[in-house]
């Protein structure tokens, strides 16, 4: 089962925003660690052809200035995300990518300044509550996982209708939580709403999340927690292919 | 006219750019005229003591600077060493006190956009940052606002523009009340034959300026704030503080990098304090070379700027960049596709003169050389203070014998949770320690530890200083902080192969600054020396006083080790319960100038040890050796605190269920001296006990005492002293001061 | 002939929407020794200069920059006003 | 007796303030086709509701707190306007 996934090389994009400054982290973890095919991707591109997923780095697009993300979600690479989700198209926005995402509508609700005003960088855990994601792909439901955050606005924002949607449609993929799993206490870093670390779409296909992945692939650095998730959208890719190609 | 009316006449120009009557009547001189308006202006600021450097000079020549190591030594921006495998790493650290006195958050992040523009400058992609701060103490709302601020304005700068911030450290002492330090240190790595000078090389090249617009901010700012005492008259200077664009300034160094990494370019300089007059003089004259430049060409934020705006603006975000002919095209498509300007604004020329153009008028030519190697350099009166003796006069102390647990047990909950020693976490998780995915160690701990991108090695990063040290005997202060950044490097299991220092002074003008200055230069070269790690530059801030009151001397030195193996990095949490728990290096140590004694007795007072720097060495060389070895499963230096705070901080990192000590400390002095005393060359290891002898024999071979003082584990903290139990704690209990002190005043 | 104006907007978080920075501020207020304020919220202050051929023209321009990027509708108001600029260019 | 206020304070960076987030936005603005757009500067709009004895203390107490805490004097200039608030308290 996991042999041809072990195998399987993709085409990653890496699109790299001005400002963006998770993008040789995001490069390094599927190039060199997963042994993905990497290409950066400028955030004037027109097109992602080619790309079996895409993925919109953390970092400060523009400086962050008015919101968030705000500036980089008007860029013109953006429409072309926006044809590649809609394809059914993998795509993962991590912290800053995950807030162009929401700016985008590519996503709903928004991430509004922590509860406590400040920067946070430090580890949480997060706990799986959707498995039918690309990036959730073979990872059981109520796993925990510990990834490290870094980030001033991540506090996830929406209005209470979207929010109920969101939990009855299962679009809440990662939850806050402490290490035995648990919500409540100090698990909640930044006070999002209802816990909420990272959500998907209603397809299932675009995700977006504030904790990095990117940065705990290798044991020396930050734990190997982060493998699983860009690990997932190789087995999801994987898993895809052969049922297009039937095994062959 | 009169001779009087003569010399009247003048004295208004020489006052109102800082030169003395003397230095007016030099600058004649070597012009052979008087100076029109703006070149008097460009003299002033560029002979003004934070350019110049005229008072420190003659002693900052007795450091040492060379090493097969040292690719590059003081006089660059940077400094550059070389790690071995093709790769090197450059470094620099630099202060931006004043600013930050006036408005910390954008003192502190414009201190920080500086430092980093030092490190691209020599074709380096900066990978790490590390800051030193000192304030007055916290009990004071000011004081808290002031580290505040300085913080976020650290991280508002160091986090968008995607370098991380590893390491620093943080002292409160009643000196830094109204001169608060803050100091910051810039990491790069570039490949050892690809270093960028700040040179004007080629006559015929041209020049650009690039990166942000020029305004009228900062007009005078860094460069005559930092030349003078803090005082009413530096308030009225507000309007001038600048603000740091981060964003700007990453696609600076994406572009600039980017360039380097071609052959388009001959030298690179970036524009800090006194702007485009210093970036363009100093690389002139460093090639030898003359320059030109068109203040028209310079493109502007503000209109109506006058010539003398433009050559003085110390707006941030902007470099220059000498470039080949015929080759401008390719500068000007690099910063394009980054969304930033490049103006040509002029080109080298052979006849060492700096002109200054307005369109087709000239308005200021003058030897570039005058600007900065002919700047005055002083040998100023030095001499100790009057009190020297009674500062190091230590009081008989009341206290009891080690067997008062209850007493010693107390005092160190309180140690643990006064401003000095209780943890930092409330300032480093502000911080992105992580971005760019390198961070092997990250803060917390003796030293940061970094994978080197394109190599197989890592570096290990401290910055250390101590101005009690440095203000109760300045030579022995000096050696001991060079001493204990090496240490710290070690602790990792690092090979200290060089450093960099930042000199934070009150005003030069007292004999007491130079005498301090000039002891603290002689003992930071003798250990530097001693240690192999050369001196490779750094930064002097004079005038750190307010109203007459100075900052105590505080060196702060910047220490880069070499660790071969990343998988054999050591930290100094305990690993396991049952590991042996050793103490390397010296066995004893006093009380002089110790957070004990001014945290329970409130004192500064008693004179630091000479520190035995061939054991220091040995000591390094014995903890690099057991690291590679493997002997090691943990290594915490002993430094503010002493012992027993050594004891706890390794029981707070210790993995799960390796928490707790049960020890017995040699009884070498009094129970304070023994669980507080601070001193150099001692560090706290632990070791899995199959290791122990092959440990203890290394130590025998390297002639480092090394004593067995206990084992980890337990969730207890016990010391004994010659038999009597002097401290019993649950690590839990003691945890809490420690790690909720600093959250709890700055809510 | 276009002319130039001046846009002042103000942009302001929903009612609904938890205001953290304006919470921080109330409570610095209070610590200072304010003791009569009850409320703060804090919103973008944003003052865009532009050319356009009138003012309808401009209010039109100024309208879509709100809602494309100087306002989220998710969690924010926004309103402005127009004033016409003195200097008048051809 | 005293009454409710309402503050609309307007904190501006003083005109030679690089203002980074008023570029950035101007850039975008201009990539997104608005091309009269000649310059953009961002500051705070802050709201404060207070009670205070006669409008000329609430004027005065609003004074203060932007000196003290909603505006930084070294780069950012305020203005504000004051209403009476709806609801009187005895
Ligand atoms: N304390 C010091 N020790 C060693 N070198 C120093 C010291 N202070 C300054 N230098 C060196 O002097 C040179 C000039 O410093 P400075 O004018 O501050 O440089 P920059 O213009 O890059 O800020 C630098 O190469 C610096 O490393
Ligand atoms: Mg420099």
């Amino acid at each position: 089962m996991t042999a041809p996934a072990a195998h399987a090389r993709f085409r990653f994009a890496v699109i790299v925003f001005p400002g963006s400054n998770c993008d040789v982290d995001a490069h390094r973890a599927l190039g060199e660690v997963l042994g993905q095919d990497v290409e950066y991707v400028r955030h004037d591109a027109g097109d992602l052809d080619g790309y079996d997923a895409v993925i919109l780095p953390g970092g400060f697009s523009y400086g962050d200035a008015l919101r968030a993300g705000a500036i980089a979600a008007l860029s013109p690479v953006m429409a072309a995300v926006e044809r590649f989700a809609s394809a059914g198209g993998p795509v993962l926005g991590i912290c800053n990518g995950f807030q162009i995402l929401c700016e985008a509508g590519l996503l709903p609700g928004a991430l509004h300044r922590n509860r406590d005003l400040k920067f946070r960088c430090h580890d949480v855990f997060v706990r799986v509550e959707a498995g039918r994601t690309p990036f959730t792909w073979g990872i059981e439901p109520g796993t925990v996982l510990r990834m490290p955050i870094a980030h001033g606005e991540g506090c996830y924002t929406a209005p209470p209708e979207v929010l109920e949607e969101l939990e009855r449609r299962g679009q809440v993929v990662f939850r806050y939580v402490d290490a035995a799993g648990r919500r409540g206490g100090d698990a909640n870093p930044n006070g999002s709403a209802h816990d909420i670390a990272g959500i998907c779409n209603e397809a299932g296909n675009v995700v977006g999340l504030m904790p990095h992945p990117e940065r705990c692939v290798e044991r020396l650095i930050g734990g190997e927690d982060g493998r699983r998730v860009l690990g997932a959208a190789v087995r999801w890719l994987a898993a895809r292919r052969e049922l297009v190609t039937g095994g062959r | 006219m009169d001779a009087e009316a003569a010399r009247a006449a003048p004295a208004a120009r020489w006052e109102r750019v800082g030169l003395t009557e003397d230095e007016y009547r030099r600058l004649v001189d070597l012009l052979g005229r008087e100076p029109n308006d703006l070149e008097l202006e460009m003299v002033g600021v560029m002979w003004s003591e934070h350019c110049s450097y005229k008072s420190s000079k003659v002693h900052l020549r007795r450091l040492p600077s060379e090493g097969p190591q040292v690719l590059m030594g003081p006089g660059e921006n940077a400094g550059v060493l070389d790690l071995g495998d093709g790769t090197a790493v450059a470094l620099r650290c630099e202060s931006h006190n004043h600013p930050s006195a006036v408005e910390p958050v954008q003192g502190a992040a414009t201190g920080v956009g500086g430092i980093l523009r030092d490190i691209f400058t020599v074709g380096a992609r900066p990978i790490a940052l590390l800051d030193s701060l000192r304030f007055g103490p916290p009990e004071r709302e000011r004081n808290r606002y002031l580290l505040g601020g300085v913080v976020s304005g650290i991280a508002g700068y160091g986090n968008p523009v995607g370098v991380p911030t590893v390491g620093g450290e943080v002292y409160f002492e009643d000196c830094y009340a109204d001169n608060p330090l803050v100091n910051v240190m810039a990491v790069g790595v570039l490949p050892r034959d690809r270093i960028v000078r700040g040179r004007a090389e080629g006559v015929g090249n041209p020049v650009f300026v690039v990166g942000a617009r020029t305004g009228r901010d900062g007009i005078h700012g860094a460069s005559l704030l930092a030349s003078r005492e803090f005082d009413q008259q530096a308030e009225d200077l507000r309007p001038e503080v600048q603000v740091g664009d981060p964003f700007l300034e990453k696609l600076l160094i994406e572009a600039c990098l980017e360039l380097t990494a071609g052959d388009a370019v001959v030298g690179v300089n970036d524009l800090g304090a006194a702007g485009l007059t210093s970036a363009c003089s100093e690389t002139a004259s460093r090639a030898g070379q003359g320059i030109e430049i068109d203040v028209a060409r310079v493109p502007r934020r503000e209109p109506g700027m006058t010539p003398d705006e433009v050559m003085l603006s110390e707006s941030q975000e902007r470099m220059l960049i000498i470039a080949r002919a015929g080759r401008e095209d390719e500068v000007r498509r690099v910063f394009t596709r980054w969304g930033l300007e490049a103006a040509e604004i002029g080109r080298v020329t052979g006849d060492g003169m700096f002109r200054v153009r307005d369109g087709d008028r000239v308005v200021a030519e003058l030897p570039a050389r005058i600007l900065t190697e002919q700047a005055p350099v002083y040998r100023r009166p030095a001499a100790p203070p009057a009190d020297l003796e009674e500062r190091w006069r230590l009081p008989r102390l009341e206290e009891p014998g080690p067997g008062d647990t209850a007493h010693w047990t107390a005092a160190l909950e309180r140690l643990l949770g006064s401003p000095n020693l209780c943890s930092r976490r409330w300032i480093w998780q502000q911080y992105d320690y992580q971005v760019r995915t390198n961070t092997v160690v990250v803060p917390g701990a003796d030293a940061a530890v970094l994978r080197v991108p394109g190599s197989r090695k890592g570096i290990a990063l401290a910055v250390d200083g101590n101005g009690r040290l440095a203000w109760l005997d300045p030579d022995r202060g000096a050696r001991l902080i060079v001493a204990e950044a090496a240490r710290n490097v070690a602790c990792t299991g690092a090979r200290p192969l060089g450093l960099t220092n930042c000199l934070n002074f009150a005003s030069p003008e007292r004999p007491e600054t130079m005498w301090a200055f000039s002891a603290v230069i002689d003992g930071m070269a003798e250990a530097a020396r001693a240690l192999g790690t050369p001196v490779t530059g750094g930064n002097v801030s004079f005038y750190n006083e307010t109203m007459g009151r100075g900052v105590y001397p505080t060196p702060v030195v910047g220490m880069l080790g070499v660790i071969d193996d990343l998988e054999k990095v050591v930290t100094p949490g305990f690993k396991a319960e049952g590991d042996a728990l050793v103490l390397l290096g010296a066995p004893a140590a006093g009380l002089a100038g110790s957070e004990y004694l001014k945290v329970v007795h409130g004192l500064v007072r008693g004179r630091p040890p000479l520190v035995d720097l061939d054991l220091e060495r040995r000591l390094i060389d014995l903890l690099v050796e057991a690291a590679a070895a493997g002997l090691l499963r943990s290594a915490h230096d002993l430094s503010d605190g002493g012992a027993a705070v050594a004891l706890a901080e390794a029981c707070f990192a210790a993995e799960p269920g390796a928490a707790g000590a049960e020890v017995a400390l040699p009884e070498a002095g009094s129970a304070a001296e023994v669980l507080f005393g601070e001193g150099p060359s001692r560090v706290l290891v632990s070791t899995a006990p199959g290791d122990l002898q092959r440990l203890l024999d290394l130590a025998g071979r390297l002639a480092v005492p090394a004593a067995v003082i206990g084992a980890a584990g337990g969730g207890r903290l016990r010391i004994r002293i010659g038999g009597a139990l002097a401290v019993d704690a649950e690590v839990q209990r003691l945890h809490r001061p420690w790690s909720e002190a600093m959250a709890r005043w700055m809510a | 002939m276009s002319r130039q104006f001046t846009a002042h907007v103000r942009v302001t978080l929903k009612p609904g929407v938890v205001d953290p920075q304006g919470r921080a501020v109330l409570g610095a207020l209070q610590a200072l020794g304010f003791a009569g304020v009850a409320d703060v919220r804090v919103g973008k202050w944003i003052a865009v200069t532009l050319t356009a051929e009138s003012e309808d023209a401009a209010r039109g321009a100024v309208d879509a920059m709100c809602r494309r990027l100087l306002a989220n509708p998710v969690l924010e108001d926004y309103r402005f006003e127009l004033t016409a600029g003195a200097g008048e260019r051809p």
